[in-house]
């Protein structure tokens, strides 16, 4: 099959920009074929390679002497201490959106967010116990708002629910800015056993790389180029092959994976998400320094005629890569074929630098592997000061029961249980505090310690005052851990803003980065994982700044947790300043 | 005593089942739904909440076909005890071992509350523990639990008394309220409530751990 | 071979997803739609040869539920 | 006036119900069946007069979600 000529147009409809197509060509001394450029375009997006962002990232603080794996792993993990048998735990956690195809299909786009954060978790050997989902929606009048709510909602749930994940926490709110750009972030925290975590780093030459989960398909063909592109009225022809979630699929995998773990035939792994061969193969050969080669003709399919370029670029969903220690093939085999899931063999570990792609005996790519992992463009862009804000009109004076009375009657402040009741909250039986008030709380199976949960951030302060937004997003998050009896532990953001092309928007990055840094250093809550989402922009318009903070808490005796009994006679204290 | 408990590939109630069974004292044995036995002097059957087969087609179709199935009904015929909650309900309903059928919730969305339901019938090993007519508090997670069978079949569960809980305030459009059902010898239960989830305290009630205790006493008692 | 399945409710059986786009259609200002029954289709490729007797074997044994469904099959 | 509305993934989006379905068959020994595709097939009773157009309105808004969904009148 002959692939399309490299042109002007072409590269840019990869979102390459003219520079970096040339920084390309330094890089490979030629032209690219179709299927490289592809692979380019997936590893040098806004999605996959944070290049607008990495500059800042870096002064976050990330460890603690509670910290096993900090950020650039699938996700974070934190010690808790002991299991019933003494062996030391961690708890593994992150959060991540999926703003952009939630806002085109809300159903699909909410249950394949909350798909994909889930296989982190798995991917790194933690049974997954509890999920959260922070959604923003635009005013509850506006003509789309209703759909993507119920859509949303559902597919959260009917992912979550469906995998046997209690979710426990989350946030809801309504504002002009997300009109044209919903968030759904998705948060899951799962549990391991602190010496048998699997991470992405490949290891071994000549070993065999192998494909796992479902078939690939054309889904999302394109998907992560999207991401980093801001919505306008041509939406409708960027429409990808719409990726469909399949909870039942992925259970079965993380089943099968957990399984395959214990056997200790797996040397490393990773999850497909975003372009998911290319990223996936890519990150563990280098974070391995080896060559990777891959065989397409091996990968499962499930539609007739892909090609190499489609392959590597298809979002198709609860896939995971791996590479096995040979002996151990048959065993792994039979773990997969037990749950009825795709093992295949796509390729093996090589000496040499190079990513090696071939298809229908055709080298179709054939790209230096580190440099392709390490090389994408990172920007110092350009920001300026967010400006104070307005001085406030003065609050005319209320009634104070008329006032609480539109507060709780209002779309952001009152009661979330229309959303909370659309989860299964109590799956797995360790549900010890539902989500309702503050955060919500797991026991740590079989034993009398508990895990406690919270997502918060108040987008109006951020945008007021990004440093100061970014620390109260932190302190808020801090506080709801504590009023459930629990020590602080570590936090996962999902930072979602605007345009960051833009100066203005640029500057309230880097201010809410300085403002979540300075309070989590100070609260000793170091930041473990996390994700970050640019153009959340329609039309020139862009959110409120929304940085979103996962925290987790641990209670080592849940005996003494704050329950909320409330009854008549007890005193009311307010603590605080 | 002992209990087996089915696995389906994408059951996730499975494990709490099993907590709830080993907490009134049972030895639990995990069954994969690719067998075609159940092991030797079991004595219950748990057929687990949960996503069988992610309820594609309709919520319990495909499992209640799977190899296991077979061996499960030989298992009740002999007299032997069943509990299905949630999914296992509907399991229950497909293979045709209970009468009627699970249709999506009246309001169309899954329903996640801890519900009030009354027990309706004493007489049986299940709910023996319980006074007639107390009202307990159960958990319920399902989207589909409306419950719906003939005229015909809804006279008869209610006049030979197997209608064994029935919600106070009927959350899903269930026929007659009807939230878990006998066999004709009382010896299988399905409900769609999830007794399992309200088995200590810290779950926020306890109001299920009766049900299997009562279960362990029949059984000793036997 | 391609197969098609109709699966409805059977009459008398409530359908709540049929009652649900009903009145979702009302309220978005379709009048006159009088009943909806929602039911499924099932497309199949099934091998050359394959008989009549079989599919009904499959829609009696799985595809549909016969306690509330009746089904409708064109080979 | 009866109206035959027939609702089908796209090809090409994933169908994890019709895949779902297609294995049980083969276990269940019901062999050569290699594929499966589940849709809706919804019947409305609407008003005499209701035209095409406003079939078509009724699935572009509500009836399909055309996104991942294609849809087939039958009036
Ligand atoms: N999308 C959601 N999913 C799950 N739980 C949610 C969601 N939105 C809100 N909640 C829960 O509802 C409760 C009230 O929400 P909110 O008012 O934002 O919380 P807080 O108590 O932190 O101020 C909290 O327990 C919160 O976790």
């Amino acid at each position: 099959m002959t692939e399309p000529a490299i042109t002007p147009d072409l590269i840019a409809a990869h979102g390459l920009k003219p520079e970096e197509y040339e920084r390309i060509l330094g890089i490979i001394g030629r032209e690219p074929s179709f299927t490289e450029l592809g692979i380019f375009s997936a590893m040098w997006n806004e999605h996959c390679s944070y290049k607008s962002s990495k500059k800042w990232l870096r002064t976050l603080p990330t460890e603690g002497p509670q910290v096993i794996c900090g950020p650039g792993e699938n996700a974070g993990v934190v010690a808790i201490g002991p299991d019933a048998d003494g062996h030391e735990l961690a708890v593994v956690f992150k959060m991540e959106s999926h703003n952009h195809p939630s806002y085109i299909e809300p159903y699909q786009g909410a249950s394949t967010g909350m798909g994909g954060i889930l296989r982190d978790v798995f991917t790194m050997g933690a049974r997954p116990v509890a999920a959260m989902n922070a959604l923003s929606f635009g005013r509850p009048d506006h003509p789309k708002t209703r759909q993507l709510v119920h859509g949303v909602v559902e597919g959260i749930g009917g992912y979550a629910n469906a995998f046997g994940v209690p979710t426990l926490g989350g946030e809801v709110r309504f504002h002009a800015s997300y009109d044209g750009n919903c968030l759904v972030n998705a948060f899951a925290a799962g549990i391991a056993r602190a010496d048998s975590i699997f991470y992405s780093a490949a290891s071994g030459v000549g070993r065999p790389v192998v494909y796992l989960g479902a078939k690939t398909g054309r889904d999302g063909v394109g998907g992560a180029t999207m991401a980093s592109a801001e919505f306008d009225d041509t939406i409708e022809d960027k429409r990808p092959t719409v990726q469909v979630g399949d909870p039942f699929t992925e259970k079965r995998l993380m089943e099968a994976t957990l399984e395959l773990m214990a056997t200790g035939a797996v040397v490393s792994i990773q999850d497909m998400g975003a372009a998911g061969l290319t990223c996936s193969a890519v990150e563990m050969g280098d974070k391995g320094k080896l060559g990777i080669r891959l065989d397409l003709d091996a990968v499962p399919v499930r539609e007739t005629a892909m090609t190499a370029y489609e392959m590597m670029l298809s979002e198709s969903q609860e896939r995971m890569l791996m590479v096995l220690d040979p002996a151990k093939e048959a065993e792994a085999r039979a773990v997969f074929e037990k749950w009825d899931l795709d093992f295949a063999v796509v390729g093996e570990t090589i000496a040499e630098d190079r990513f090696v792609v071939v298809h229908g005996g055709e080298v179709r790519a054939d790209l230096p592997l580190s440099t392709l992992a390490s090389s994408a463009p990172e920007y110092d862009r350009p920001w300026e000061e967010t400006p104070p804000p307005a001085i406030l009109a003065p609050i005319p004076a209320a009634d104070p029961i008329d006032a609480l009375r539109s507060l709780i009657g209002s779309p952001n402040y009152c009661a979330r249980d229309w959303v909370v009741q659309q989860y299964d909250t109590q799956v797995m039986g360790d549900s010890v505090a539902l989500p309702g008030l503050d955060g919500g709380v797991i026991r740590i199976h079989g034993t009398n310690r508990g895990l406690a949960f919270t997502a918060d951030v108040t987008p109006r302060y951020v945008a007021a005052n990004p440093v100061e937004g970014g620390k109260q997003a932190v302190a808020e998050a801090y506080r709801n851990l504590v009023a459930k009896g629990a020590r602080p532990l570590a936090t996962t953001d999902n930072l979602n803003f605007g345009n960051p092309e833009k100066p203005a928007i640029m500057g309230q990055f880097v201010g809410a980065l300085d403002g979540i840094g300075q309070a989590c250093r100070a609260l000793d809550m170091p930041i473990v994982s996390g994700n970050v989402s640019l153009y959340n922009e329609t039309d020139g318009s862009g959110i409120d700044p929304t940085p979103t903070i996962g925290a987790v808490g641990l209670i080592e005796d849940l005996d003494r947790r704050i329950a909320w009994d409330v009854s008549q006679g007890l005193i009311a204290l307010l603590l605080g300043e | 005593m002992k209990a087996a408990i089915l696995v389906f590939p994408g059951s996730n109630c499975d494990r709490d089942l099993a907590v709830a069974f080993r907490g009134a004292g049972f030895d639990v044995t995990m069954v994969w739904h690719k067998e075609t036995t159940l092991p030797d002097g079991i004595d219950v059957v748990g057929v687990p909440g949960g996503f069988s087969y992610g309820d594609y087609l309709r919520c319990g179709a495909i499992a209640a076909r799977s190899p296991i199935a077979g061996a499960l009904a030989d298992h009740a015929v002999r007299g032997g005890y069943v509990f299905g909650p949630c999914n296992g309900f509907q399991i229950l309903c497909e293979t045709g071992m209970l009468p009627g059928a699970l249709l999506r919730n009246a309001g169309l969305k899954y329903i996640c509350r801890t519900v009030a339901l009354r027990v309706e019938e004493t007489e049986s090993a299940f709910t023996a523990a319980y006074k007639q007519g107390q009202v307990i508090d159960i958990p319920i997670a399902h989207h589909d639990g409306n419950y719906t069978a003939d005229p015909e079949t809804l006279r008869r569960l209610e006049g030979e008394g197997r209608v064994a809980f029935r919600y106070v305030v009927t959350p899903n459009g269930a026929a007659d309220g009807i939230a878990g059902i006998l066999s004709e010898n009382r010896r299988v239960l399905g409900m769609m409530p999830h007794p399992e989830r309200a088995c200590d305290a810290m779950q926020g009630g306890t109001d299920g751990a009766a049900l299997f205790k009562g279960l362990a006493q029949a059984l000793v008692a036997a | 071979m391609k197969v098609r399945v109709e699966v409805m409710l059977k009459d008398g059986v409530l359908d709540p997803q049929g009652e649900a786009v009903r009145h979702a259609l009302g309220t978005m200002g379709f009048a006159g739609v009088e009943s909806v029954r929602q039911g499924k289709l099932i497309e199949m490729d099934v091998a050359e040869g394959t008989t009549d007797a079989e599919v009904k074997a499959m829609c009696e044994r799985l595809l549909a539920n016969t306690v509330i469904e009746s089904y409708r099959i064109e080979m």
